[in-house]
């Protein structure tokens, strides 16, 4: 197999004296969907944020396509194709949602800190922003401050914004919380979609969406992967449903 | 030029602002006035340039006179070095320099202050500002001391098309063309992906960062190219005053800006414009009214901060998006009623101010002084009482229609935000 | 004034000027600071131009039985709200200004008064300066269209100079002052001519702290005992002033203190008991120097504006040299004036005075004082209601204070 | 040796009244995360209130008195002003004290004129507390160091041994814990105003004698406390603390030594050009600007302060 999208050796944060992440060893397969799954406070935002550099990560190694990124900046991984959306809505609230999209697809096209472009002569950011826009359904909101979209609506920006730039390694923390069922069939769907193709690794809570989504799902308890496999082997694991469950299976 | 900054309707507007900006002196034939339009216009481009951070970029910064004067430095130190070797068509080009150098200021200190944003660099610009404004007085070879740098614009005997720059009014002209160039070009700025991530990196700049920009490099970017519009605002007040004093570049010239920003509203491109005019003409003509007004502007700015944080543009879009939804005229009876116990109300306010201020700082002999032409008894009760009397009345009254126009007011913007969405 | 007064001199005016409305006033535009930080000084100079006018002039009957009225502009301080004041005043009509406060304002104006009348010649306007200091405003930057009617840096240091010369028990001097034009103006000529009237004085330390910043003195005034200076020169005025004096008593410095601006607008207030008997001043008047007249106008004027002292007889000069050169020109024209100015000798209250027509600088006696406790005698009245006044130590004739010039002047 | 030791007595003197001002100033902006601009203004309003209850009744009373006055003055503004402006962001707020600072300056020059008015030392404290090498230490300078140190004792224990102490320590770290608390309780905000206020009236009852009490008191020391602010870390008073003694060291001591530019280079063996204005300064006339280039080093070296625990 070729250079895994995601390679995590040995990865381990400590805030102060509390061991958040224990080592986690994590290989994510090119064009893979991956979901990480595990109780609360099990470190799965925590692990989302060191590889995405907006923590520092204590020890350990990540590499984004065989290349090493620890001490990055966030922006300096994005460049590298690494997109990820928050699990708390972090867009651009005073910006339409067409300009939240545009920011957002500026610096893959190349635009980079350019005073010199004019943002309307500049046709491939806009088709671009317009297509995701369509694909996330917002077309009619078009125009609409981001601020005052109702919650599923910023959610689905949310997406938007992150896979806009065309990154082929997407981090979805949790992209359904909080949603009703149909906004939640509504967003798997558009997941779906718009990662054709690319890497996805997600955090989620509901298990349908994420039996639904992945190709394989890693379980993190306590800072440490206890499992990573296939959706259905991860359903008959043993140590997975300890975890899960309590202690009412046997061991043995 | 292109269709998004020249639409149609914008392009109207451009082209009647620059038009009446032209003709105004052709009504307003007084010197003084003239002074007072080169004021505003430089004072437009610098307050401009301020709120490329404040506004667009969502950094507060406290130092930003460091800009204008320096640019202003340069300008002058030019000026004389040109000398006689100079012509009208060089002093013309002038203020370029001095965008030059608030560009040169920019990169170095916009290094230092962009680290930050937020408090932080609002402190830091504060404290930088306060260094660049001691330095200034050090070395008098470079700022003149006290006496600041003077220069003469009119170079040599010839014009350039007529014009030596030596009448105000043709420096007038020279400022209206300069800031129109200035606004156009920053206007044009908020249209490029600069401008745009600048507003990102207001709103969220931890986002901003997860699509791929330094933030770090996005502040420092506008902060020089701030510096380089607060630099020719400060090359033209240098060739409009032919002087340049260390008081330029201190932190009073800072608040000025600030307040001018603010006051016009920092959410709209002309909110600064509005400012300028608004604050300079308060500043020169009420200051020669009274010798209060450094009060009542600051209560003005206190009462703009908790009623109306959006400014004067800000009321502005309001009425406007009313007018467009047909509600204005729901309105507009609550504004009139509203007009008169707030005129009673400003009436007593001023009335007690003003009475204060004459007893202090009058002439505290006997008998009647002047206040408010009026001719009254300081000593005795009767002014007094009077003015708090309107007060108490302005204050109930307008406390009572005040708070039937605010119902008014609310209902009305909920119908208005329920159109919209 | 009264009605009786006024009708009076309407009718001398009647008399006078066939033509000429009785209402007519010459209007001087006062430009200086009436609000902000120094709004004190430019208020207090405004008072003093007021009551000047009025009873020196207006009621002894005018200018050629017009009135003399002092208008203010308030430049805050700043030289380019001056010039937009200028304008200002300019417009009304006004076609002499005043200003003092600052030489950075005065430099302001006269570049801008230079330009105007060399753009303008039809509508000239004439500059009075009534305090601004800096020798380069009657040296190099000299202008036809400027008067100064104060003393600058150079000859109040001469004056300073002078007295120390014959007091042999001054041997080292500390020099400090305000890290800008004035204060460096001060250090460069103290040092120059102690260098050539006393060459056994020893100039022990020089110090410059930035205006305004220094909160507390006591470090400087280690400094200064350290060095063992028994006399410190400074041309410090406001807070700076106050604040040295204060932190010197604190640390029990012995020293005597040279100023230019010990004694009014306030600093006698601030340093009270603390500036006794050690600091001196250099006026071209104190409150004690005997004068004919000045004493019961000065005492009216504080009568009449608690809270504000009278400070600047050179006011009360200017005013009547400006009044008498229009009477005496016969015309309200500034060129005229400028002219009938120049080479004006004008007996003064405090002595005879000079306007030299070479730099357009009035020469008049100086005082040296000292802050002592007043006693009803020869320090008979207090300064600022402290309890201590101005002793006089000693007079400077004005030809003794008298400098060259480095004015080439172009004459139009 | 003298030298030292009388810079250093003065040097602590006045970091001791710069703390009094900078600890009102942080613990505002720990828990209110109010960059509190008219912070000065309030310490000018502390002298001029001490000064008018000396008129009456005498200086000791004013010691008392003149500070509640103060923080009664800043609860009040808290309440009616802050707590609206509040609403709009943390630029409003600041905005707000901006204003705040140009409208108290014109009220005292309305009530108090605009000169210095003679606010004195009571006559029981004028005079010399004791001789070094023959430099007089006044006994004044001696009750601010002791009023200081008496302060913050007292503030110590308020924050060690108080429920609403604790509460406030615990803003200094995890304000957003706090917060999550259900502490971020508008009262609570209202007495640390006043509490944050009421300090800086103390530190004018204290400095408007020792120096001078004038309408442009506040803006001469108001940028200096933002400085140590910065330099001591935000939110941090231990750091506020190190800071205000710093810089009053680094203020006094400086004054002291008139090596110049041109000296302090060949030190390390670099050679300046003769002549330059900046090689010819010395270090005493740069002094009231080295709190700022220290100021500017530490964001370039060490971003969060001194002993800072975050960064804004």
């Amino acid at each position: 197999m070729s250079v895994p999208a995601i390679r995590i050796q040995g990865l381990k944060k400590n805030f102060g004296a509390s061991e958040i992440i224990r080592g986690v060893d994590l290989d994510i397969h090119r064009g893979e969907r991956h979901a990480i799954i595990g109780p609360n406070g099990a470190g799965k935002s925590t692990l989302f944020h060191l590889i995405s550099a907006r923590l520092p990560i204590t020890s350990g190694a990540i590499e984004l396509k065989g290349e090493n990124v620890v001490g990055l900046k966030p922006f300096e991984i994005n460049r590298k194709g690494l997109s990820r959306s928050f699990q708390i809505t972090n867009i651009f609230h005073n910006l339409s949602v067409f300009e939240n999209l545009r920011c957002a697809v500026l610096w893959s096209l190349g635009y980079r800190y350019s005073f010199w472009h004019r943002l309307a002569g500049l046709k491939d950011a806009r088709q671009r922003a317009e297509a995701v826009m369509d694909d996330i359904g917002l077309g009619k909101r078009r125009d609409t401050p981001a601020g005052i979209l109702s919650y599923a609506e910023q959610r689905a920006l949310e997406i938007g914004i992150t896979i806009a730039s065309g990154a082929d390694v997407i981090l979805l923390d949790e992209p359904t919380a909080g949603m009703s069922n149909t906004e939640t069939e509504e967003a798997v769907a558009l997941i779906r979609r718009v990662t054709e193709g690319k890497t996805l690794v997600m955090v989620e809570h509901d298990m349908g969406v994420v039996f639904g989504l992945a190709d394989r799902i890693s379980v993190l308890v306590y800072g440490q992967i206890i499992a990573t496999d296939a959706p259905a082997a991860i359903r008959c694991n043993a140590a997975v449903q300890e975890a899960y469950l309590g202690t009412t299976l046997n061991h043995d | 030029m292109n269709a998004a900054i020249l639409s149609r309707g914008r392009l109207a507007v451009w082209c009647s602002c620059l038009a009446l900006a032209f003709a105004l002196p052709l009504v307003l034939k007084s010197g003084f006035v003239i002074s007072l339009l080169c004021q505003i216009g430089i004072m437009a481009v610098f307050s401009l340039s301020y709120n490329m951070l404040l506004g667009q970029t969502g950094l507060l910064s406290f130092g930003h006179a460091v800009y204008y004067g320096l640019g202003a430095f340069a300008t002058i130190h030019l000026l004389n070095a040109i000398g006689k070797g100079g012509g009208p068509f060089t002093t013309a080009l002038l203020p370029f320099a001095g965008g030059l150098a608030g560009l040169a200021a920019g990169l170095l200190l916009g290094y230092v202050t962009t680290r930050k944003a937020g408090t932080t660099f609002a402190m830091i610009t504060l404290g930088i500002g306060e260094m660049v404004a001691a330095c200034s007085l050090m070395f008098p070879g470079i700022f003149g001391g006290e006496g600041g740098v003077s220069g003469n614009r009119v170079v040599g005997k010839e014009t350039f098309l007529g014009f030596s720059w030596g009448p105000q009014v043709e420096m007038y002209g020279l400022i209206v063309l300069w800031a129109f160039a200035c606004t156009v070009a920053m206007f044009a700025l908020t249209q490029t992906p600069l401008g745009r991530m600048a507003n990102a990196v207001r709103d969220n700049p931890e986002r901003a960062e997860f699509v791929g920009y330094d933030t770090e490099r996005v502040r420092f970017l506008m902060v020089v190219l701030s510096g380089f519009f607060a630099g020719i605002a400060g090359g033209l007040s240098a060739l409009s005053y032919e002087i340049v004093t260390a008081e330029t570049l201190n932190a009073h010239t800072s608040g000025i800006v600030l307040l001018i920003a603010f006051v016009g509203g920092i959410g709209f491109f002309y909110g600064p414009i509005i400012g300028a005019i608004l604050v300079t003409v308060m500043q020169i003509v009420i200051g020669g009214m009274t010798h209060a007004w450094l009060l009542y502007f600051g209560l003005f700015f206190l009462f703009m901060v908790l009623m109306a944080p959006g400014g004067i543009a800000s009321l502005i879009a309001v009425q406007r998006a009313l007018w467009q939804a047909g509600l204005l005229g729901r309105m507009l009876p609550h504004y009139a009623a509203t007009t008169l116990p707030v005129l009673i109300l400003l009436a007593g306010l001023i009335g007690l101010v003003e009475l204060s201020y004459a007893l202090l700082t009058g002439d505290g002999s006997e008998g009647p002084s002047k206040v408010m032409s009026m001719q009254l008894e300081l000593k005795t009760p009767a002014p007094w009482l009077t003015a708090l009397a309107v007060t108490g009345i302005g204050i109930t009254l307008t406390r009572w229609i005040g708070g039937r126009m605010r119902h008014e007011w609310n209902a009305t913007l909920s119908t208005l935000h329920g159109d919209r969405s | 004034m009264n009605h009786r007064n006024f009708r009076s001199l309407a009718i001398a005016a009647g008399l006078a000027l066939v033509g000429s409305s009785a209402c007519a006033q010459v209007k001087i535009a006062y430009i200086d600071p009436l609000s902000g930080p120094f709004a004190n000084v430019g208020e207090a100079g405004l008072k003093g131009f007021k009551e000047a006018a009025e009873i020196l002039v207006n009621q002894k009957g005018g200018i050629m039985g017009q009135k003399l009225e002092y208008v203010g502009f308030d430049n805050k301080g700043s030289p380019q709200e001056t010039q937009i004041q200028l304008k200002a005043a300019i417009d009304q009509g006004f076609r002499f200004v005043t200003q003092g406060n600052g030489s950075g304002a005065a430099h302001s104006l006269i570049d801008a008064v230079n330009k105007w009348n060399a753009r303008n010649p039809d509508k000239t306007v004439l500059f009075f300066n009534y305090a601004a200091v800096d020798p380069t405003l009657t040296g190099e930057k000299c202008s036809f269209w400027h008067f100064r009617f104060d003393a600058n840096t150079e000859m109040k240091m001469e004056a300073i100079t002078n007295f120390m010369e014959n007091d042999k028990k001054i041997k080292k001097v500390f020099i400090i002052g305000q890290d800008y034009a004035h204060g460096h103006q001060v250090a460069k000529a103290a040092k120059e001519m102690l260098a050539k009237k006393r060459k056994d004085v020893k100039v022990v330390g020089e110090d410059l702290h930035p205006i305004g910043k220094v909160k507390d003195f006591a470090p400087y005034i280690a400094k200064i005992k350290a060095s063992g200076a028994d006399t410190v020169i400074t041309g410090n005025w406001g807070n700076d002033l106050s604040l040295l004096v204060k932190a010197a008593k604190d640390a029990g410095l012995k020293a005597r203190f040279f100023t230019y601006y010990a004694g009014g607008l306030g600093t006698p207030q601030a340093m009270g008991a603390s500036g006794n008997g050690k600091v001196l001043q250099l006026t071209e008047w104190h409150m004690n120097v005997p004068t004919k007249s000045t004493e019961k106008f000065a005492l009216d004027f504080n009568k009449k504006y608690p809270g504000v002292y009278f400070y600047y007889l050179r006011v009360n000069t200017m005013t009547e040299m400006v009044a008498k050169a229009m009477n005496t020109a016969k015309s309200t024209d500034p060129k005229a004036v400028a002219l009938a100015l120049e080479d004006m000798r004008f007996p003064a209250e405090n002595g005879e005075v000079w306007m030299r027509k070479s730099d357009h600088q009035m020469m008049q006696p100086l005082y040296i004082s000292v802050f002592s406790k007043a006693d009803g005698k020869t320090v008979k009245h207090d300064s600022e209601g402290t309890g201590y006044g101005w002793k006089t130590l000693a007079s400077i004739s004005q030809r003794d204070s008298q400098l060259p010039t480095a004015c080439i002047m172009e004459r139009p | 040796m003298e030298f030292i030791v009388i810079s250093l007595l003065n040097g602590i003197t006045y970091g001791l009244l710069l703390f009094m001002l900078s600890s009102g100033l942080t613990l505002i902006f720990s828990m209110m995360g109010i960059l509190n601009f008219a912070h000065a203004s309030f310490y000018m309003l502390g002298a001029y209130f001490a000064y008018q209850i000396s008129t009456l009744v005498g200086f000791w009373p004013g010691l008392l008195v003149a500070p509640l006055l103060v923080g009664a003055v800043g609860a009040a503004i808290e309440c009616y002003g802050l707590r609206r402006a509040h609403r709009f962001g943390h630029v409003a707020e600041l905005l707000f004290t901006f204003g705040l600072a140009f409208v108290v300056e014109e009220v005292v020059h309305l009530i108090w004129g605009k000169v210095a008015v003679d606010y004195r030392i009571p006559a029981e404290l004028d005079g010399t507390l004791f001789t070094l090498f023959d430099t007089s230490f006044p006994i004044y300078k001696g009750f601010m160091m002791l009023i200081s140190v008496g302060m913050l004792v007292a503030l110590y224990a308020l924050l060690t041994r108080t429920r609403i102490g604790l509460i406030i320590q615990a803003a200094l770290t995890k304000p957003d814990m706090v917060e999550a608390l259900g502490h971020n309780v508008p009262r609570i905000f209202m007495l640390v105003f006043g509490g944050g206020t009421a300090l800086a009236g103390l530190a004018g009852v204290i400095g408007g004698n020792a120096f001078v009490t004038e309408p442009g008191m506040a803006a001469a020391v108001g940028s200096i406390v933002f400085v140590i602010v910065v330099v001591g870390g935000l939110g941090s008073l231990g750091g506020a603390f190190v800071a205000s003694l710093l810089i009053g060291c680094i203020q006094t001591f400086s004054v002291g030594l008139t090596i110049s530019i041109t000296d302090v280079f060949a030190l390390i063996g670099v050679q300046l050009p003769e002549g330059s204005q900046v090689a010819r300064l010395t270090i005493t006339q740069m002094a009231p600007v080295l709190p700022y280039l220290l100021m500017v080093a530490i964001l370039i070296f060490r971003p969060r302060g001194l002993m800072g625990a975050r960064e804004s």
